[in-house]
């Protein structure tokens, strides 16, 4: 026995129960399915036809110019609405630009969830009272705010948690690193969800990582790592609400990685046919998280007209009602440019909001 | 840097037509690339996509993955290992996909790309070209549109060129890749699609970097400019001339080295000038060319510099950035500050 | 503001006797401590060693390692966790070990923390301040004696606070912690070791952020200078009384809000002034004062507003920083150089 | 079998290999020490007497100002030692700031490699002629360095490899992160060397890191993880070998902890008594480097008086040499400032250089 039975360096967790399976853990379709509660699956199933309808909606607004742009979630649907379930109250979930379909599942008005994207502000909501942190454009940068929000709610004694969201390219960022390593140093009550689609805008998983998969990065930080099938909205929402219930019972945090694929492509604007096979884009289609939870549904004989055009309606109203909603044009004071770079204006800002005021009197008057 | 942005190696190049700045940068990476072995180009989506707003569309097909490569999303980590390749005698050129992804890679720009070559008494300079697509006014969302200019231009050991012409797209990207410094090379994304008849044939008529140009002759004053600005100020000078008042206006193209001869013996013409730029006034760019003018000019000036710039906001959203832009109309609002009568 | 610099809720305190810079940013940190419970101080050794320059010396003990935090080593981590902190309703106290080593968290300050507030319409404000020592004249290595404040100063969204007497120093730190926006605290490094009769007792001599101090009066000509170069610029006021120059020394204190009205003030005085600051010059604080003094002055103006400040290199190894910073001498002969004859 | 047997997400790495040991490896005083060859050992001893006494000079220089400051790998000299030795004449080392006796065990002259903690400059060798960085003081910034320059020598078909050397702190950053990912994607022939001494100036592991080890941080990476004892330079320089080789044989990336402590302070300005306690110190000597090697050597009676004197002489000579250069002040010209910020000097630089000039002239005169 030497000193390096100290503890200075010594391991103070093993390291097995931190590792991934090494399939991705799937509920829909497999005979663990049977213990799902119905209702459960019904919900998950009203959320994805919901979500889907909403990623199609949300498109099609860009196609009419009613958004600057509109990066879908189309065939991530699972993973989006079960990180919004896996939430109570007071929670707070913190998304990628990618998951305004999260948000909007978490409560937050479609209108006011688009506004980023719209161009008319940067956040249309109100975090505090929504407990959704702004949609983070920089990537990975909003997981460090996940870490710090758990870790003060921590400090205060609150019994909150928090859920953040990042895609596989994203945890090739120091701030994934740095989150991730200050949440397990300090266990925090904070989940990460990786949404892997296997592409970085166009660059493939390969060349984003030589790691066993993503998950497997939990172990270096000394939490564990999830892998899971991010399709199936059962077992994502086992997984997540199982993760949550550990960082909320002073377990620490967990990394979770869902598989999936997008397909969509990154935003509207993009063209996908650049970087990838349309037979990879049809062999995902059959790996469908609607259709998963459709047969199993089906298999259980609980998919039923009501359901089905419950939801299918219910889908359309939300459409309707976006749609027509994203119609109006905003009216926008350019005076807030201003209004909130601080709490009170510098001299300098207050003279500058002079400026664009006579400006636009001028521009009136003309 | 002229020998840099000669033909030398160029495959054939098309005739005298119109084209893109977007096309020209293209172009100026492909003759680079054709020209010299050692110059590789890396980042996010370079490859298969071509970059997202299609600058490096096709070298990976050309060239090969080694010369133009798809990297992991992380900028720090592309520049940093840039900074190792050109320790080993490579020539990168990196893309940061828009102005705000830049920022993760600071450390390694202002601590090590700017620094390495004083810190080993030249026995490591490193030829890197960081080309950063820069400015607004393309409706893009929050992160997508900030002037970052002045964050570089303050920083010993930074080369800082800005095109706003399809030719000298071009010609400065071609001496940028050249040179053996490191050169923060901004590209005005508004610009991207400006077109002009142009053949990569005469890069012989590019200047080396560190010269303004003199894009228009003007007597009664002067305004001085770069990148995204320019095509405004050349309006505003068309404009102008209804309202009796002939202005010049001068282009930097480099903002350092900074070409302060040109830019004095300019001002010191017409004893009037007015710097516009789109980034923050405050602390921006054109405080320090107000405040070296007024240093060289004092006695020549007939009214302070004046500035026209974005307001001392964070970049708006879309829908409000024509309010935050330098417009025509408020260039001529501040020209006609310029005390006249007190003169 | 004025209320934060209140005694209110802090322990019993010396009496007035001399004291550090050093030792009144300690008390002002215990004070805000004592005072607000949503205070937390984080960093990298602020904790059992109390900093690598004894500025958070003794808080972990006296108020918990929960309130006064060693960090893992990692400032994008350290600033991104206090955003979401702040988030929550603390008030983050962020240590970064020296000035070159914040470049790290430079995308967390610039794409979060200077905009958090704006971005949502006022409802997520981060009151978070960032202690930075910065500035040269300890001797210190490559990397340890960067000033950044050109960088912080260009970034909407932030206020850039600098303290260059022991008073300040306190006053101005329960102000920026009290502050619901965030500030960037610049600490001048070669002025920790500063002395001076000090009671923390009399916190109501402080002025609230954004207010420049006219440290001596004069009618000759204005220096205008903050943070490390106040000290330099009192004795080289001192020195100018022999070439007969009556020279007034204004200590901005606050960059960001900049204090336009007192600045203009007295340089319409004296018609003449030199800014002063160790950073490099180009593009750094002074470009902005010189450009705004003379937008606003130029008519009072006898000669333009010179700048001394650090060449335009990267910082200087020990042995040659002398010859970078700013000194009585070439301050003097920068005023010299103000055109007696021609004024 | 479903989509999720697509080679888009589906892990390319088998986990196990990976994984580090759960005890630090070692050779000396253990059965295996046996098959070491005696010349080795014979001059791996001589290297760390050298290094101990190397440590001490510089040391001393800071108490006779001739040193701003210096960073002592007292306790560390194995890792420093080995680190050098697994270098060819083609291989490049990237130090960190703690890291002068590695760059002086490479073959730099001891007063070049102590220029910059000396402020004449901030690098006093040639890297390129020495293939060695300049020591880097911002914490795992020269990582990418690192794997940029082994990338390169790769794709110019050249036979060299990196070895980088950074602490157990600077595994926190994001850069460090970046770096190894970066490694492994591109399968870079690149060694990371983390010297773990349990101490991040005064932040013990527990406060950087919750991972079992930092081994463990290869898994998240694909790359292999091995954790040794630092102190035991046999093992370092087995294992240190082997991963150079590795890379070289187009193996790719290879992250190693060693397991050390540093019995000097942070720096000579540092005071340990404030984070550390004396038993702490007192038990990791029982562990010191030179110790386990004199051990092994008499175990095998090797530890002839011929080996020990002529090791002390070398040592003491290069302590006396190192003594009496840094006793010499160094004439600098103030102009060099200007001379190496461009390839040109740009003519504001032109100016300030004629600025200074002038001043040191009328200095002079008066
Ligand atoms: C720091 C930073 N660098 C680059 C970008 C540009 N960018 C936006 S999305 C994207 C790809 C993100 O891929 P991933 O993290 O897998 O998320 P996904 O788009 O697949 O949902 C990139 C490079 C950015 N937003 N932030
Ligand atoms: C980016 C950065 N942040 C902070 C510092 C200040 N600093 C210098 S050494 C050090 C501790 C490094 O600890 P470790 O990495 O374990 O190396 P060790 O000193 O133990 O050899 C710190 C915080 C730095 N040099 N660089
Ligand atoms: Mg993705
Ligand atoms: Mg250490």
């Amino acid at each position: 026995m030497t000193v390096l039975d100290t503890p200075a360096w010594r391991p103070r967790t093993d390291a097995a129960p931190l590792l991934p399976d090494p399939e991705p853990y799937r509920l829909l379709g497999t005979p663990d399915a049977a213990r799902l509660d119905a209702a459960l699956l019904r919900s998950l199933y009203g959320q994805l036809v919901r979500g889907r309808r909403y990623n199609q909606q949300a498109t099609a607004l860009t196609k009419q110019g009613r958004l600057a742009v509109y990066p879908s979630s189309t065939g991530q649907e699972a993973g989006e609405i079960a990180a919004a379930l896996a939430l109570r109250p007071q929670d707070w979930l913190f998304p990628s630009y990618r998951d305004t379909l999260a948000v909007v599942a978490r409560g937050v008005d479609p209108v006011e969830a688009l506004t980023l994207l719209r161009g008319d502000w940067h956040t249309g909501y109100d975090p505090r009272a929504c407990r959704v942190a702004p949609l983070s454009t920089p990537l990975a940068t909003q997981l460090p705010h996940a870490v710090g929000l758990a870790h003060a709610a921590r400090l205060r004694g609150d019994d909150v948690a928090a859920l953040a969201m990042v895609g596989d390219g994203g945890t090739s960022e120091g701030d994934f690193h740095e989150a991730l390593n200050f949440a397990a140093v300090w266990q925090a009550p904070v989940v990460f969800l990786v949404q892997n689609n296997g592409f970085a805008i166009s660059v493939p998983l390969a060349k984003q990582t030589a790691a066993p998969t993503l998950a497997h990065k939990a172990v270096g930080y000394g939490m564990p790592g999830r892998l899971v099938d991010g399709n199936d909205a059962a077992a994502m929402h086992e997984v997540l609400t199982a993760a949550m219930d550990r960082a909320r019972s002073g377990g620490g945090p967990t990394l979770v990685e869902a598989v999936t694929y997008r397909i969509d492509a990154h935003t509207n604007a993009d063209d996908a046919t650049r970087y990838r096979e349309d037979d990879e884009v049809a062999a995902w289609r059959t790996h469908d998280p609607v259709t998963l939870m459709e047969c199993e549904l089906t298999a259980r004989g609980l998919l039923d007209d009501a359901l089905r055009t419950g939801a299918a309606d219910d889908a359309e109203a939300m459409a309707a009602d976006l749609r027509e909603r994203m119609h109006a044009t905003p009216v926008l004071d350019p005076m807030d440019l201003f209004a909130h770079v601080y709490a009170e204006p510098t001299p300098q800002l207050r003279e500058q909001r002079a400026q664009l005021q006579a400006e636009l009197e001028a521009e009136h008057r003309s | 840097m002229t020998t840099a942005a000669t033909a030398a190696g160029r495959t054939a190049a098309p005739a005298r037509k119109p084209a893109t700045m977007a096309q020209a940068l293209n172009q100026a990476l492909r003759d680079s690339l054709a020209a010299d072995p050692a110059v590789h180009v890396l980042g996010e989506d370079v490859g298969a996509l071509g970059g997202v707003f299609r600058i490096t569309d096709g070298l990976t097909q050309e060239f090969g993955e080694d010369r133009c490569t798809d990297t992991p999303l992380a900028e720090a980590g592309i520049l940093g290992t840039a900074v190792g390749m050109a320790m080993y005698g490579l020539r990168p050129v990196v893309e940061m996909q828009f102005d705000a992804f830049a920022y993760p890679a600071f450390e390694q720009l202002v601590s090590h790309v700017a620094r390495m070559r004083n810190r080993t008494r030249g026995a490591l300079p490193l030829p890197i070209t960081v080309r950063i697509p820069y400015g607004g006014g393309i409706g893009g969302v929050e992160h997508h549109s900030d002037s970052s200019e002045a964050y570089y231009l303050h920083t010993p050991g930074l080369h800082v060129v800005t095109p706003a012409t399809v030719e000298d797209a071009y010609g400065l990207l071609r001496a940028s890749i050249a040179s053996d410094d490191p050169v923060i090379f901004l590209e005005p994304k508004r610009l991207y699609w400006s077109k002009a008849d142009w053949s990569p044939q005469e890069p012989s008529e590019v200047a080396p970097i560190g010269r303004a140009a003199v894009r228009r002759p003007g007597r009664t004053a002067t305004l001085i400019t770069y990148g995204p600005s320019l095509p405004v100020c050349l309006e505003a000078a068309e404009a102008a001339e209804e309202e009796g008042w002939d202005l010049g206006v001068v282009d930097l193209r480099s903002l350092v080295p900074f070409d302060e001869e040109t830019v004095a013996a300019v001002v010191r013409g017409t004893g009037r000038a007015v710097v516009v730029h789109e980034s923050s006034g405050f602390g921006g760019a054109g405080a320090e060319i107000a405040a070296r003018i007024t240093e060289r000019c004092f006695h020549h000036l007939e009214a302070p510099v004046l500035r026209v710039a974005g307001f001392d906001i964070p970049y708006p959203p879309p829908m409000l950035e024509r309010h935050h832009l330098p417009g025509v109309d408020r260039i001529l609002d501040t020209v006609g500050r310029l005390q006249w009568e007190e003169g």
